[in-house]
């Protein structure tokens, strides 16, 4: 029981991972990005090639996932995403599944359509006996990553300057353009970061998820319900989502196998019904 | 007494709507201006089109000889423009230290300095942008716009809607900004009285468009203006046209 | 004469602040009203509560001696009330004939009639084309109404509101953003709106205020101020007080 | 007054019938109409892969209704798609290729049914929130489907799809063949008749009032109309177009499995849409038409990797090219022809 739920924690919080960077730009600029799962993938491959072909350690990996990701997300953003921010949300929609579909195309070309297995390092493999239930080293180090990643994020958005004027940004753009903040170039950088992060997640659960080509497709909907029940204005709803997603997930997959998806998709559309603006959303804000 | 502001025939409004007509203006550095009319008369938006956040239509704007017509709003903060809106627009996810440390650039006005001039926002250093008082976010809203460290400061009326002790207590802190500091600012105000002591020079928008410039003692004592510009009153000469 | 629209002790409140302070006021049929105070005086909030986009925390609201207090802003439009938006609510790709002949299906009930083809009940053109005409847009009614210049889009937005053969019609400001040349044409269309119709004007423009009222009532953090003829409240010492901002007087 | 009152007969003549004008059926239409049922003679060969584009276009058509007319947007209509696929499949199924109970047409109208009810109840929920909040239900309800038909193993095979689904012949006298003549010519007339209705529909008042609270929702409920209502009548219309699509796949193909239901029916019919042009009634048709046969000589030149070039030209519709081909083809027409009065919405 207590390794269900520790599963469940482990790829709660991989997930939260993968998703915050798409839960803080959707608040800030108002823009769906429903590619986003396709940065964790371009992070996923990177490790498997790293690693498979040339051999590079896999904690090495997780870092170079991180970067090439959030330069590719840059460069995305300034050169694509910027032309869609002003469009309707069927128009951004649209654009996102042209880009989900050329990556889908693009990683099958390169790597095929089977699934990537990756070679964990001897020191990741293995249990260990944790307050009497058993676990593995592997998903005990996903979760420490994840929690000092979410530590550093949460560090970062309430202790710095940067992360004062993201969230003046994203309290009122308008406004926070007329006091002199460049909105423009901070969702820049966060977008990168959120990038970054997403490609660290998909590295990071190479020995988790299962990767292949329509990766993306497939973490949309999850990253959609975990928008959809923990908001977009702050990260520790989206975070309290994506642990209960997870542990959800896991034991539902456990204990009641037939019924699969269907479980946290129900969840997705009454949370939707009951509080369009998300389950933690703070109550009226004005 | 060199030129600070200059608005050179500037046409300006909000999508389709022209709100603005030909506005040409200037104001000196160490000088203050009392923007004055009826509401819907396009105070706001002037302000608003120095701030950057209207829709130009025509004419040009220049900052301390630079011309900034082309700037993003940003950018013109980043020239000298400090800008306290109407509606206060507090961020309410930060706290009034970070609502101060977010926009701070450097200059003669810090955190301290800020706090000094207004003790009750320093009580309250570690609220919430959106648990204040209705006085006590319009002190952070000019606070904050200080900590821009402005050579021009814009306050979009600043008195509205507040109690009368407080609106004395601002009038007093405006005063020494202005009078004592030296600040060049630009107040709109529905209430004449109250802020043509302020300031020097005073402008009656109606319509967009300038209907009188002068002196702000020479408009204080003018009774007729005040009363055919700002207050319920026909504008002489012009006779209801429901005849035919 | 009779009265069309009336308030009883309308209060509307948000968290602590009153917006609108026992409000009782009354309309009487063929009335040109303006409504006036200086800004926060809570003009749009009592106006949203006549035309129900908001709903009052007390009090009532009677339209041709119904109490319409709790109705929907679709039941209110269909019985007789209609305003005018300050910024302008149009559909940018319709004509203005499609636009004026969509309300007046409306009106009639026919809006929902999917098996007769739009424009085959020729009473419903000619009058869209009759009021088009009356209102100076006969030359446009063909276009796209995005592609209008700004006075006439204003134009559209009246004959909307015409359009409903309303007892009562609301104009929020209706030469806001008009470019001074198209002006007049705006004026015009106002002073010669059937005297059948109430008509609230809400505006800051005196020239216009002066030049359509037969009597204002003046608002003041959200309570009736005073009310009057124009050449009362012209004169009313009280008035330019509240307006010159001299409002500790008020308060004695 | 009295000169305006005189004059406005006059105008109210030619301006009933420039409205009247749009309801008229152009050239091209007619065109459009005879060049497609004589595709069964131009391409024998190809009737299957026909039918399965007329089968596309009536639900890109269904979507059309309610995206391109109503402004409401879905990303859930191969939900009832999959519905109306079942409710077909079933139908035949338990009739045992005899009718009444096989009959194609009562399948159909059950098919319809089934799915109207569906989007009915449903348009409630998808009418809340807003655009973000309509996609997001949406997609969730066709994946609680999808879902649904993969578990109630029992009634629907799971993943192995629906087996033993025999439609009675067409009318009691047309049996469908294994050249697909019998099932082009069956999707045809189903889809003619549809498409006319649809086109009444938007020429209606009732369609003029959709376009209008597709485009100013406030003022459409301030002229007095009743813009839920209205949203829910045309949700549901399309949901029942989309239900007869998935039963006349259904029965043609004569199978029904999950993929009929899965989120890229959803997706693929709304970039048809899109392809075509919204808000035409013909981009659907079109768009299906180019977009399978796109599929077909893409998929020849880059084997299984065709999805890139999809993405590709999506992405360029988006970024540069509003409305499609069919917003091409008039946009290319209005700068060379351009139109005396300017015509608004279509």
């Amino acid at each position: 029981m207590l390794t269900i739920l520790f599963d469940g924690v482990a790829y709660g919080m991989l997930l939260f991972v993968l998703a915050v960077g798409l839960c803080v730009t959707l608040g800030l600029m108002n823009f769906i990005n429903l590619a986003h799962g396709a940065f964790a993938m371009a992070g996923g491959y990177l490790t498997v090639v790293l690693l498979n072909k040339f051999g590079v350690s896999f904690y090495l990996c997780l870092p170079a996932a991180f970067v090439f990701c959030a330069i590719l997300g840059a460069v995305l953003e300034r050169t694509l995403y910027v032309r869609l921010y002003d469009k309707s949300h069927l128009d951004q929609v649209l654009f996102s599944i042209a880009i989900i579909f050329m990556s889908i195309a693009t990683v099958d070309y390169f790597m095929g359509a089977s699934q990537q297995i990756v070679n964990l390092p001897p020191s990741l493999q293995g249990r260990l006996e944790f307050l009497g239930a058993s676990v593995g080293v592997y998903r005990l180090f996903v979760i420490i990553i994840c929690g000092l990643m979410t530590i550093a994020l949460q560090y970062a958005l309430a202790r710095t300057r940067f992360g004062s004027r993201l969230r003046a940004a994203v309290d009122d753009g308008r406004v926070a353009r007329g006091m002199g903040i460049d909105v423009t170039k901070i969702f820049a950088i966060t977008f990168a970061v959120g990038s970054g992060l997403a490609g660290l997640g998909g590295a990071l659960g190479t020995g988790i998820l299962s990767l292949y080509p329509t990766f993306p497709l497939k973490y949309m909907i999850l990253f959609l319900i975990v928008i959809s029940v923990g908001g977009t204005t702050t990260i520790t709803g989206p975070f309290f989502a994506s642990i209960l997603l997870g542990v959800a997930d896991v034991t539902g997959k456990y204990f009641l196998p037939s019924f699969g998806g269907f479980f946290i998709y129900t969840i997705m559309v009454a949370v939707l019904i009951l509080r369009p603006q998300g389950l933690f959303v703070r109550g009226a804000s004005r | 007494m060199s030129e600070l502001l200059a608005l050179d025939d500037v046409s300006a409004g909000y999508g389709e709507a022209l709100v603005l007509n030909h506005v040409s203006l200037s104001l000196d550095e160490g000088k203050s201006l009392a923007l004055l009319g009826r509401n819907g008369t396009g105070k706001t938006t002037l302000l608003n089109t120095i701030v950057g956040l209207t829709r130009r239509r025509g004419g040009t704007l220049r900052l301390l000889g630079r011309d900034i017509t082309n700037l993003r709003p940003d950018q013109r903060a980043e020239a000298g423009v400090g800008w306290v809106p109407q509606e206060r627009n507090i961020f309410k996810s930060l706290t009034v230290d970070e609502n101060l440390t977010a926009v701070l650039r450097p200059g003669p006005w810090n955190v301290d300095r800020i706090y000094a001039m207004f003790p009750r926002l320093a009580e309250r250093k570690k609220n919430m942008g959106n648990q204040l008082s209705g006085g006590e976010q319009q002190m952070l809203a000019i606070g904050r716009a200080l900590a821009l460290n402005p050579r021009l400061l814009l306050l979009d009326e600043p008195l509205e809607g507040l109690a009368p002790i407080i609106v004395d207590e601002l009038l007093a802190a405006l005063g020494k900004l202005i009078r004592d500091e030296g600040m060049s600012a630009i107040l709109v105000e529905q209430s004449a009285r109250k802020i043509l002591p302020l300031t020097d020079r005073a402008i009656i928008l109606e319509r967009g468009a300038i209907a009188y410039a002068g002196d702000s003692s020479a408009l204080a004592g003018d009774q007729t203006t005040l009363h055919n510009l700002l207050g319920v009153a026909e504008r002489p000469g012009q006779k209801p046209a429901r005849a035919h | 004469m009779t009265v069309v629209l009336e308030t009883r002790n309308l209060c509307k409140s948000f968290g602590g602040i009153t917006a609108t302070d026992n409000v009782t006021f009354k309309l009487e049929a063929g009335a040109r009203h303006a409504l006036i105070g200086p800004n926060g005086a809570g003009k749009t909030t009592f106006v949203n509560q006549l035309s129900g986009v908001l709903s009052p925390t007390s009090g009532t609201i009677i339209l041709n001696g119904q109490d319409i207090t709790n109705w929907s802003v679709r039941r209110r439009a269909t019985s007789g009330l209609a305003r005018t938006f300050q910024i302008n609510q149009l559909f940018a790709d319709f004509t203005p004939l499609q636009t004026i002949l969509l309300a007046i299906t409306e009106r009639e009930n026919a809006g929902s009639q999917w098996w007769r083809t739009s424009g085959a009940r020729s009473d419903f053109v000619d009058e869209s084309v009759t009021l088009l005409t009356s209102l100076g847009l006969a030359d446009v009614m063909q276009q796209r109404v995005g592609s209008l210049a700004y006075g006439r889009q204003r134009l559209l937005e009246i004959a909307i509101a015409v359009a409903a053969k309303p007892s009562v019609l609301l104009l929020d400001e209706p030469a806001a953003g008009v470019p001074e040349s198209d002006r007049d044409q705006i004026l015009d269309v106002v002073d010669s709106l059937s005297a059948d119709v109430a008509l609230v004007l809400i505006e800051h423009d005196m020239d216009l205020v002066f030049r359509f009222a037969k009597s204002i009532s003046v608002l003041v953090n959200g309570a009736l101020f005073v009310e009057g003829t124009p050449a009362e409240i012209a004169n009313d010492p009280r008035v330019r007080q509240v307006y010159l901002g001299e409002e500790e007087l008020l308060h004695v | 007054m009295s000169a305006v009152d005189v004059k406005a007969p006059a105008n109210g003549a030619t301006a009933r019938l420039s409205l009247l004008a749009g309801a008229r059926w152009r050239w091209y239409e007619i065109a459009f109409w005879i060049v497609v049922p004589s595709l069964y003679f131009l391409a024998p060969t190809k009737l299957t892969l026909l039918s399965e584009i007329l089968i596309l276009g009536l639900l890109a058509l269904s979507i059309d209704l309610v995206l391109g007319f109503a402004g409401i947007v879905t990303l859930g209509q191969g939900g009832f798609f999959g519905l109306g696929a079942y409710a077909a499949a079933l139908m035949a199924k338990w009739g045992a290729g005899t009718a009444p109970l096989s009959d194609p047409l009562l399948g159909l109208a059950v098919a319809a049914g089934v799915a109207g009810i569906a989007g009915f109840l449903t348009s409630f929920l998808v009418l809340r929130g807003s655009d973000l909040t309509r996609l997001m239900v949406t997609l969730g309800l066709a994946l609680i489907v999808d879902e649904t038909a993969n578990k109630m193993k029992w009634l629907t095979g799971g993943s192995d799809g629906l087996q033993g689904v025999l439609p009675a012949p067409v009318l009691g006298v047309w049996d469908f063949d294994l050249y697909g003549r019998v099932a082009f010519c069956y999707a045809l007339a189903v889809l003619f008749v549809l498409f006319l209705v649809a086109r009444q529909i938007t020429k209606s008042p009732f369609g003029l009032s959709l376009q209008a609270i597709k485009g100013n929702p406030l003022r459409a409920r301030t002229i007095g109309m009743p813009v839920n209502a209205r949203l829910v009548a045309i949700y549901t219309i399309g949901a029942m177009f989309a239900g007869v699509a998935g039963g006349l796949l259904a029965q043609t193909t004569q199978f029904a499995s999950p993929d009929m239901v899965a989120f890229h029916r959803s997706a693929d019919a709304l970039l048809i849409l899109i392809f075509g042009g919204a808000g035409y009634l013909y981009g659907g048709l079109i768009g299906a038409g180019v977009f399978r046969v796109m599929q077909d000589i893409l998929s020849n030149i880059t084997p299984q990797y065709w999805q890139f070039w999809l993405g590709l030209v999506l992405l360029m519709l988006v970024l540069f090219v509003r409305g499609g081909i069919l917003g091409l083809l008039r946009a290319t027409r209005d700068r060379f022809f351009p139109p005396s009065s300017d015509k608004a919405a279509p």
